[in-house]
């Protein structure tokens, strides 16, 4: 047991990450609010990218930006940089889909009034549209 | 140091949870872009500070906005919305006289 | 100097994204149209020279996107399979902008029509990216690309009813990506490459060694779980018969017919070269596949059968077709896998088929798409109730159409001797049944003549169709009738491909 | 099969498909497919908010299930902060110690995602152009979404110029203005020296932009920045891109010298391609960030 919450306590990163991409997938799938999937959807892609540049850390190694020019970069000084760089490019793609998405928002509670999916799915089907 | 993380760490999860479990939209949005700000801290903690830059310009900053636009948007709306019910109400109260 | 066909595949993908984005300042709707066919016919007729080159000798060569050499950057791969896929979703995409673009005209507001055709092209881009990509990496980018402009397909109407087929559509789309992000991270914590063949090499090791078992086991859950939130297999269909069905019809056309292909063929890369197939059935998650297949492929026909709105039918018979490919990678074994893909090819000639009659057949009575307003629909629009009844005919399994083909594979492929042999058999005999109870109706009704006086329907007149619109209904129809009758050399052909993924 | 059998079987077809309206059994369709369609049934709004509780408890019951498979992945995984792990391999080894004499970029990470993973940079930049185009053909005014009362509104209200008259606010935003354009521009132009680049520079303009307009109105941005010069430049900035992205390529590829000039690392004036693309992607991003709060805030640039 106490191996365990070692192991955790190492971990702790990837751990918190775990816990935000349930929290971000419960919000995601479950909520009824959109704008609330939104964050959901944000906390999670949030999640993912913590854990992402948590694989690339290594213990007292620093950002990969060379200051020091005058001899070839030595593999002991920096981290990792393809996560850092494979999470730049994520976080383009979650903020696009944010933004794609609160547009859509606005344009459905312009038609239905109200920003609650299952209220809208009800007045669907009552035929308000 | 462990202090420090452990007290990020938790912050962040309180967020989430606030901002997910909050009745208030406003709430969850200023809760999400505390997420953000945070969020930045602990790039800096990881070593990637290209990160930490570009989820304070875009997390806190940019997405932040455009929610806060949604929600104004939303709010205007409404106000429309209620301004005209109550012209219909009133219009229909002086038909009836 | 590299020979210069294999330039093609870089080629084709960044002269769509450079048409969609040129596209965005072209003003005029059918100037942008013009646009489209072009690109599209210029990388068909690229892929049509690499599929001469390549096909005949079975080469398989993999092309560097960057300065240095093989692990360190981004690559793509070509092989036969890949190439007749990408030839395949190229042509079906111009034959269901054509089939459609008298809707995208009336359905869209004049200035924004431009804008439907970059989401066309970007589509095909990402599709081309998905299919040749070896770098799992970019395949998540171009998902990405691929989600977004699907969902702008689905809300280009603009009505009530799209605006919220498309924010359930993306929801759902955005936990698969998660889900499949997710699993990437994962892969790549524990193997520490992104390209898809050292993952592959470290991936045999890891089940070699025994280590590392249960964060692969997961792995592979969340990314096929992505994969099939994305392609609406059953149970996580519940976004798909309202996006396809409220659509304009070039856009549920495009979304059956090639965007759920899409994620199918990069599954099909999940399984077959990043994990490879025998690690992926030792973990048991094609057991799932299959029993989910099964249960799509059942429910997807009862509730195609209590559907009265002709598209939202076709929608819910595409849950059902797409459990046949699921069946085919759950049985397991290279002839299965060979059988679903044939379903990928199949399918994604007679589902646009489907929905660009339905389209006509609509449009020639009123605009109105409940079967009852489409009675004797077949005789005011002659062609397209012909290719109605084809492709309704092959999706119930008529011998010489490409329907039947699939079938036979499918359960050629089945009898392999396991339990799972009388589970797919059936899955097959009770779900032809079913998809004859629900197409065989629709036919009869749309070639139904009406008496005068005997309902209060209006009398109508014949439609002609556009030469556009004949062109694309004929070729689907000719595309689907010729994948029946010449099952056996495109059978050897896409198992050649499969072996040599 | 009785009524209260039937029912129950309709909610489960229901609770299948996400709550959808769904039709009688299996035997009455083909009857039915010839029957002039009923108005679809009405369903009361109180069955659907029970339904968001039990909806809300399966959904935390699930999640719970992932944390915890989840947490146990996490437990087998390599060790945080382990430099024996598996991605320390001979990948991220040449990114560090060749990078900088393969790309010319100091900062290894902007190095990496501009050369050797340009092709995904290229994927991400398109992303942010699709949304752009998506929220356009959502949020631009046209005959659809717009109503001629919102149009009255938009006047009236003086919605079209709103300006604000606080002038502690216009005094914060005119300090803070050349501070966020100068920002910007430094972390776009030195993207190869420092952290950022042109994704996190652009961002930053267009906050800057984004202040301006809110503060001054959104006719003093169009002064200098209208929707002509947004389409020109998100579309010169990609196609410039993406020709330095075919190049770059088809020359790598074919093993061929690129006569791409490095430079001296750590000059201004060095890396190559990284630089230009920095600065185009920053543009594109910049305008696109303006473009999304104009169109959420008046629906036209």
């Amino acid at each position: 047991m106490s191996d365990f919450l070692s192991t955790l306590w190492t971990q702790r990163y990837m751990f918190t990450a775990v816990i935000l991409f349930c929290i971000g997938a419960f919000s995601l799938v479950f909520n009824p609010n959109l704008i609330k999937k939104l964050i959901g959807f944000d906390l999670m892609d949030g999640a993912i990218y913590m854990m992402l540049t948590s694989a690339g850390y290594i213990e007292g190694r620093i950002a990969p930006i060379v200051t020091d020019f005058s001899a070839t970069p030595s593999v002991e000084t920096y981290i990792n940089p393809i996560p850092t760089g494979l999470v730049l490019t994520g976080i383009v793609v979650s903020v696009s889909v944010t933004a794609f998405a609160l547009a859509l928002v606005v344009r459905i509670y312009k038609k239905y009034h109200t920003v609650y999916l299952d209220v809208i799915m009800a007045s669907m089907k009552k035929g308000v549209d | 140091m462990a202090f420090v993380e452990v007290l990020l760490l938790g912050f962040l999860v309180a967020c989430a949870l606030t901002a997910v479990l909050h009745r208030s939209t406003m709430i969850t949005i200023l809760t999400y872009m505390g997420f953000s700000v945070v969020m930045s801290v602990i790039w800096m903690l990881l070593q990637a500070p290209d990160l930490a830059i570009t989820e304070a310009a875009v997390g806190a900053g940019v997405s932040t906005a455009l929610y806060f636009l949604t929600l104004q948007k939303i709010r205007e709306l409404k106000e429309s919305e209620d301004a005209e019910e109550e012209r219909r109400r009133k219009a229909g109260e002086e038909g009836r006289k | 100097m590299l020979p210069w066909y294999q330039h093609i595949p870089f080629f084709s993908i960044v002269l769509m994204m450079i048409a969609g984005i040129f596209t965005s300042i072209v003003h005029r709707g059918r100037a942008a149209l013009a646009v489209h066919l072009c690109a599209v016919s210029a990388v068909l007729a690229g892929n049509a020279a690499l599929f001469a080159n390549i096909v005949p000798a079975g080469e398989t060569f993999t092309y560097n996107l960057g300065i240095v050499g093989h692990p360190f950057g981004n690559e793509l791969v070509c092989g036969p399979l890949e190439v007749t896929l990408a030839l395949t979703f190229l042509t079906v995409m111009a034959l269901c902008v054509l089939g459609g673009y008298k809707g995208i005209f009336e359905d869209i507001e004049p200035e924004k029509q431009n804008l439907y055709f970059v989401m066309c092209d970007l589509i095909m881009a990402s599709l081309l990216a998905m299919v040749y990509t070896n770098d799992a990496f970019t395949a998540y980018v171009f998902i990405e690309i691929n989600t977004i402009s699907a969902c702008a397909l689905v809300m280009a109407k603009d009505s009530g009813a799209t605006l919220v087929a498309t924010i359930r559509y993306l929801m759902m789309s955005l936990l698969g990506s998660g889900m499949f992000l997710m699993g990437l991270t994962l892969l790549y914590h524990i193997t520490g490459h992104l390209l898809i063949i050292d993952i592959h090499e470290q991936v045999v090791h890891l089940a070699e060694t025994g280590s590392y078992l249960l964060p692969l086991t997961v792995v592979m859950g969340l990314m096929t779980l992505g994969l099939c939130l994305k392609s609406a297999l059953f149970p996580f269909h519940t976004w798909l018969p309202d996006a396809h069905g409220s659509a304009t019809t070039s856009s549920s056309a495009i979304l059956s017919g090639l965007v759920l292909k899409g994620y199918i063929v990069l599954l099909i890369k999940c399984i077959f070269s990043i994990f490879g197939e025998h690690i992926f059935r030792s973990f048991h998650v094609g057991d799932a596949l299959l029993v989910m297949g099964v249960a799509a492929m059942v429910y997807g026909s009862v509730k195609a059968m209590g559907e009265t709105h002709i598209k939202r039918m076709i929608a819910y018979s595409s849950v059902a077709q797409i459990g046949y490919i699921y069946l085919g990678f759950g049985l397991g074994g290279e002839a299965a896998a060979a059988a679903a893909i044939y379903q990928i090819l199949v399918h994604a000639f007679t589902k646009p088929l489907l929905f660009v009659c339905a389209g006509e057949l609509a449009e020639a009575s009123g605009h109105r798409k409940q079967m009852y307003y489409l009675r004797g629909a077949g005789h005011r629009a002659k062609l397209a109730g012909i290719g109605f009844t084809v492709g309704g005919l092959s999706m119930i399994g008529l011998p010489l159409l490409g329907g039947f083909a699939v079938k036979f594979f499918l359960a050629d492929a089945a009898l392999s001797g396991s339990w799972r042999m009388w589970v797919a058999l059936g899955a097959l005999a009770v779900s032809s049944v079913l998809n004859a109870l629900y197409y065989l109706p629709a036919i009869i009704q749309i070639w139904t003549i009406r008496e005068h006086g005997a309902d209060d329907l209006p009398q109508l007149p014949a439609v002609k169709p556009g030469a556009a619109v004949a062109v694309s209904i004929v070729l689907l129809a000719v595309g689907g009738i010729l994948l029946g009758v010449f099952c056996t050399p495109v059978g050897d052909l896409i198992s050649t491909g499969l072996s040599l993924l | 099969m009785n009524p209260s059998n039937r029912n129950r079987v309709k909610a489960f077809f229901d609770w299948v498909d996400g709550e959808e309206w769904c039709a009688k059994t299996p035997d009455e369709v083909v009857a039915r497919q010839e029957k002039k369609p009923a108005h679809r049934s009405s369903n009361d709004l109180d069955a659907y908010r029970r339904f968001r509780r039990l909806n809300q408890a399966v959904g935390a019951l699930f999640c719970i299930t992932l944390a915890v498979v989840l947490t146990m992945v996490v437990v087998n995984l390599p060790l945080f902060g382990d430099p024996s792990n598996p991605t320390n391999n001979e990948v991220s080894a040449r990114y560090i110690e060749r990078g900088i004499a393969e790309t010319g970029s100091a900062n290894l990470v902007g190095g990496m995602i501009l050369s050797y993973r340009v092709f995904d940079t290229f994927g991400e930049s398109s992303v942010l152009f699709l949304a752009a185009t998506c929220v356009t053909i959502l949020l631009r005014r046209d005959r659809k979404n717009t109503t001629s009362r919102d149009l009255r509104e938009l006047h009236s209200d003086g919605l079209a110029d709103r300006k604000d008259k606080d002038i502690v606010l216009r005094t914060a935003v005119l300090l803070l203005l050349p501070v966020s354009v100068m920002v910007g521009f430094y972390v776009m132009l030195f993207g190869h020296l420092s952290p950022g680049g042109g994704f996190s520079g652009g961002s930053i303009l267009g906050g800057g932009m984004i202040l301006y307009s809110r503060t001054f109105g959104s006719d003093s941005v169009r002064k200098f920045f209208n929707e002509h010069l947004y389409h020109l430049v998100k579309v010169v900035c990609l196609m410039c891109y993406g020709l330095i992205l075919i190049y770059y390529v088809f020359t790598g590829s074919n093993g061929l010298d690129n006569h791409i000039w490095l430079g001296i690392p750590g000059n201004i004036i060095s890396s190559g391609i990284i630089m230009p693309i920095n600065v185009l992607v920053g543009f594109e991003v910049a305008c696109t960030i303006y473009a999304f709060y104009a169109l959420f805030s008046e629906g036209e640039m």
